[in-house]
């Protein structure tokens, strides 16, 4: 089992014409991901590596049956492309672009409360199951099938966390990277949630970074609901101080958002924080037994 | 991107909100003229500069002559303003904005900025602004009022009397109606602008009763940037550090910090946990530069020099794990800024992920020195012994 | 309120959907003058009348001379327009437009309306426009396509491709792009004007490749009219029945039908019941009249007014369950009107709720002759002796 | 037991210095509806009936612990008045209200999305639990407590019905009008299912009238989910074909709407439906029994 996508899933990419979508559809096939379908509108009737392009998501859904999605449109037009892919059904929209206006995606997030779909980003690598599907630009090769749930707000940081867990041994159950924008469609505690049903997780592992509250948020959910053992890393230690948000941002953020609260709130809900990122694959030995 | 308070404040006085009469300056002898053409004494003079806390640091004077105009003026353009934001060298100001005094009787806080957790817009009001907002956010919080917006709605009428009700003692009518005026303006300049940030602090009431912005503070979405044309023309780049400046001419995610190991790293998370590498190592990071995921060729090579730029830097450290940024992609613009310009520093490679074989053998066939970190742990090991040599 | 086609095209414009030149004309000759300014022939002479199916009746005219174009115009503003929408006696037509005729290649259905379950506006599009829309959406519901708007993101791109890019086969991509701009162009139309129904049908794709709304027709909320002073100027009196627009100028929901038992309810529920009683009673109503729930005495007088100038009543039935509207308002609203005017019909009241002893006592104690019910039932019974009388 | 509101009910009257509003708080006051507050701004202080002003619902629900809102407040002010109750919790708001433009009922509806706010009306008579409370301005005396649950889209209707199945020896437990307007907050549905768990309503009256499916979409309902006994009136049996919103009005409403289909939608659901409204006090003792 995984969570959210697997080899059953198929997938459209969105802007898949794009310099971006054509080359990681070739490597999302490559991996062996069942991309059926591009969208690029106007371009309808080529095809990318073999996939047919549509119009529409529409077009993709009816005659692909597409049910997830894989977002390269450019930042102004990405808000656009999730919505539609939500509109039509899609259930896992993961959205690559980097640079969405804040205020689309306000916009996106009270669209998708009246749709079915899970948005994993924007401004993410994607989620992938080992050996079985990768929804993402994340490089395969550096997975193993296995027993480790990966979330992430970073992307490149994930894969150097992956790389540690399979030079160290553990393979990986699903790993997602939830996005680094200040809005994103889905955070450490919806998938922790999925992760806590899958039998086939053992443990995760939580890679989180300065700004926003959502390790905090994650801390008291594990503490509460959370029995498997999770390893936390916090990007940023030794940042400095990051833009401001005026006088508003610091009231709204009630002084939440620096990495020692976040690695404090993290051990104080009983987890065991790495702060050398160097050494994550040792501690997961130790945390979680030979892999 | 951030405005200046002049800048900000046309915006304002075009959507509505009233500011006080005032001019900008880039001399004293300009600050005179426009003293001369506005109402006073008082008068008022400030640092306009991209730096929090410029009361506090004498970037803001209130005169009562027109000498003191000039000289006020002078004292601000003459010598680098120092604020607790601006670090010890502190900034140099440009220009200053020259203002009509106005007589306050009250001082009020409003802004609205997009909470990350709702995912709404949200208008932060208090009636105890100032200088002190943050303390009275910490000390008292039941002064401090939030209005979240529903997209589906936008800015509604009631929210607006939420806040002004709760005034304590209640203005006039005239007064709250100003006020709630100023509201529903304010929504629309952080909407149609796409703002990050708006504040008015203070927003104050004259003895006469009228509702005024006395400071005027907005930052724009750098990413909804390229829908605003003419906002695009309000960047100064005075504002900025040289490096920093270019590095935004290129879409290059760059700061400029104060140690000695420059390090190219592709992602925000990456790049962050580089940085806490090499500290733990010892060393200080001269820069934060996250290439980025789209990166091509060209920016690899910008930013690269912009690197070797910094005549602190010692020693580089490059750690690239592709993913949509492809290992090959960096390995070319990497070389080809050492074919324009000499590496005098030392040079720590770490690549990993998407095509990491073909940037590899790029790396290796060129004339390029550098040493191979395979891991995270090798690279720190590797920059540590750069640091004691 | 319904707009004349001339006054929706104009609005059209305004908002960059491109309709064909055109004129307004009120007489045979100014038509003539109309057609000589546009390009022709052909030219279309179209009766100006808030009824749909004007085409089928003879209020669509293609002509090809000048000769023509004033003959038609003639034809068409000498005698009362019939259509399936005007009954048999037909709609006198004040006003034609003429147009310059276009070569048709396709015609397209586009409309805009409030879908009151979903409670969203929602766009219908079509590839099958024309007279035969609703005949399309019986037969072949898969050639109807439907986009329901989220009030938080209002009109998005996607949605228009999802709808434009459904047209089979596929026109040019330039005129997709015209269709797609018509449609985000609508919904700002509908939005903006507080629009009930915002329609193009047919909208066609030319000989030459442009999209063009061919017909235009706008409804505006009449709740929503008094935010839009500009387009209460374009009601058109002269379309309503001179009962009915006495109506409405007093707020009155005043409908004229054919039958003799006028009929003064408050509620559009109860006046309905009470339209049903009376017709199962063996009788017609004359009226359908629903004073409101917020009527003054004012607005009572006027309404009952307006039944007895009906010279088709025979009989009148008043059935007050007072509510918000209160019985004693009724009641002097009933007596102020017949101080005025001279009543020589039956008089059938029926009073209960709101302060029903108050409004019994005045009408009592009145010179006032009436025949008291208690019940609906008693109502529909004196109904029917009056009938069978 | 009655549903939504009961003799703890505490009301604020939104527009309460308004002629309407102070009429009927009178009339609520008289019939025992524990009004607490009421809400004109820049009236704090007034008193009507001896009911405090405030100048916002948040301080109506601050200082006086308010639940229930009734609106009194014109037009084009209420959907905001609406809004103002339910973004300050509270939960039943009842919007007497007649001709809001529909576009912001659009924004409304969109809004108590979000809000947990159940909202009776616009342009309705309101709530009334006979000899508990009435929140709203239906003449209270024409009301006896008793087992019949009413729901009505129309107002002076609802009346007329109530008037007869009191004179035929039939208390209610809760009636309810729903309001006439196209987009409104509470369907018949959502108060059969809450009739439904309420054991002392035995049987249901359901008054409904041209234009419209929620007729249909009840029958359906009782078809499905619904045990006790329901009588169905429809208003409009006669009336001529109302304004039409174009053709795209008759393709929305797929020819739904009128009279005669809603009678055959709720007797093919095994309803029966009264066409004589002077005959519904008989009716309802045959199909309920004696009272």
């Amino acid at each position: 089992m995984s969570i959210l996508v697997d080899e059953k899933t198929r997938v459209v990419v969105q802007g898949i014409t794009g310099r971006e979508g054509t080359f990681h559809t070739t490597q999302m096939l490559a991996y062996g991901t069942a991309v059926a379908a591009g969208v690029t509108p106007g371009k309808k009737g080529q095809k990318v590596e073999g996939v047919p392009v549509f119009n529409t998501v529409h077009e993709a859904v009816k005659n692909e049956g597409v049910n997830a999605s894989c977002i390269f449109v450019p930042p102004l037009f990405a808000a656009d492309a999730i919505m539609e892919s939500a509109s039509e059904g899609v259930e896992v929209i993961v959205c690559i672009t980097e640079g969405i206006p804040v205020l689309d995606m306000v916009k996106v997030a009270s669209f998708l409360q009246n749709t079915k779909a899970v948005l994993i980003g924007p401004n993410c690598p994607g989620i992938i199951c080992p050996g079985k599907t990768k929804v993402g630009i994340m490089p395969g090769h550096i997975h193993r099938p296995g027993h480790v749930g990966v979330i992430s707000r970073s992307g490149t940081l994930t894969y150097e966390v992956v790389d540690q867990l399979t030079r160290a041994g553990f393979g990986q159950s699903t790993c997602i990277g939830i996005g680094g924008d200040p809005i994103i469609g889905t955070t450490f505690i919806d998938h922790l949630a999925r992760f806590k049903e899958d039998p086939e997780t053992q443990g995760v592992v939580l890679i989180g970074e300065i700004g926003g509250s959502a390790e905090e948020e994650a801390a008291l959910y594990i503490q509460n609901e959370f029995r498997k053992p999770v390893i936390g890393f916090i990007a940023g230690q030794t940042a400095p101080p990051g833009k401001r948000m005026g006088h508003a941002g610091a009231i709204i953020s009630g002084g939440k958002g620096k990495a020692e609260d976040k690695v404090q709130a993290l051990e104080s809900a009983g987890i065991t924080v790495v702060r050398n990122l160097g050494r994550l694959g040792e501690t997961a030995l130790e945390i979680m037994g030979k892999g | 991107m951030k405005l200046h308070e002049f800048q900000a404040k046309q915006i304002f006085k075009d959507y509505g909100i009233p500011v006080p009469e005032g001019k900008v300056a880039s001399s004293p002898q300009q600050a005179l003229n426009a003293a001369k053409e506005l109402n006073g004494p008082p008068w008022v003079v400030k640092a306009q500069v991209h730096a929090g806390g410029r009361g506090k640091g004498g970037g803001v004077r209130v005169v009562r002559s027109l000498e003191e105009v000039k000289n006020a003026a002078a004292q601000i353009l003459d010598k680098p303003l120092v604020t607790k934001q601006t670090g010890p060298q502190g900034k140099r100001v440009y220009q200053v904005l020259v203002e009509q005094g106005v007589e306050i009787d009250r001082e009020l806080y409003m802004a609205m900025v997009v909470d990350r957790s709702r995912a709404r817009p949200v208008m932060v009001f208090s009636q105890q602004g100032g200088m002190e907002i943050e303390e009275v956010a910490a000390r008292s919080p039941e002064l401090v009022l939030q209005q979240f917006v529903d997209p589906g709605v936008g800015w509604m009428p009631f929210q607006s009397r939420a806040l002004a009700y709760s005034l304590d003692p209640l203005p006039t009518p005239e007064t709250l109606k100003e006020i709630i005026t100023i509201m529903g303006n304010l929504y629309k300049v952080f909407i149609s602008l796409d703002c990050s940030l708006a504040e008015i602090n203070p927003l104050v009431i004259t003895k006469q009763g009228h509702a005024l912005a006395i400071d005027a503070k907005i930052s724009i979405d750098d990413n909804a940037l390229s829908r605003h044309k003419d906002l695009q023309a309000l960047d100064d780049p005075r504002e900025k550090d040289p490096l920093d400046a270019k590095a935004a001419k290129y879409n290059l995610n760059y700061i400029r910090l104060g140690g000695n190991i420059g390090a190219m790293v592709n992602g925000a998370g990456l790049a962050m946990a580089t940085m806490d590498v090499i500290k733990l190592a010892g060393a200080e990071p001269a820069n934060f530069l996250d290439v980025g995921g789209g990166a091509s060729e060209e920016m690899v090579r910008r930013g690269f020099e912009i690197i070797l730029e910094d005549e602190n830097v010692k020693a580089v450290l490059i750690n690239i794990f592709g993913g949509i940024l492809r290992c090959d992609v960096l390995a070319r613009g990497i070389l080809a800024a050492a074919e324009k310009m000499e590496i005098n520093v030392p040079l720590i490679v770490r690549l990993e992920g998407t095509n990491v074989e073909e940037g590899r053998r790029i790396l290796k066939e060129s004339n390029l020195k550098f040493l191979v970190a395979n891991t995270m742990a090798e690279a720190a090991e590797l920059v540590t012994r750069q640091v004691s040599q």
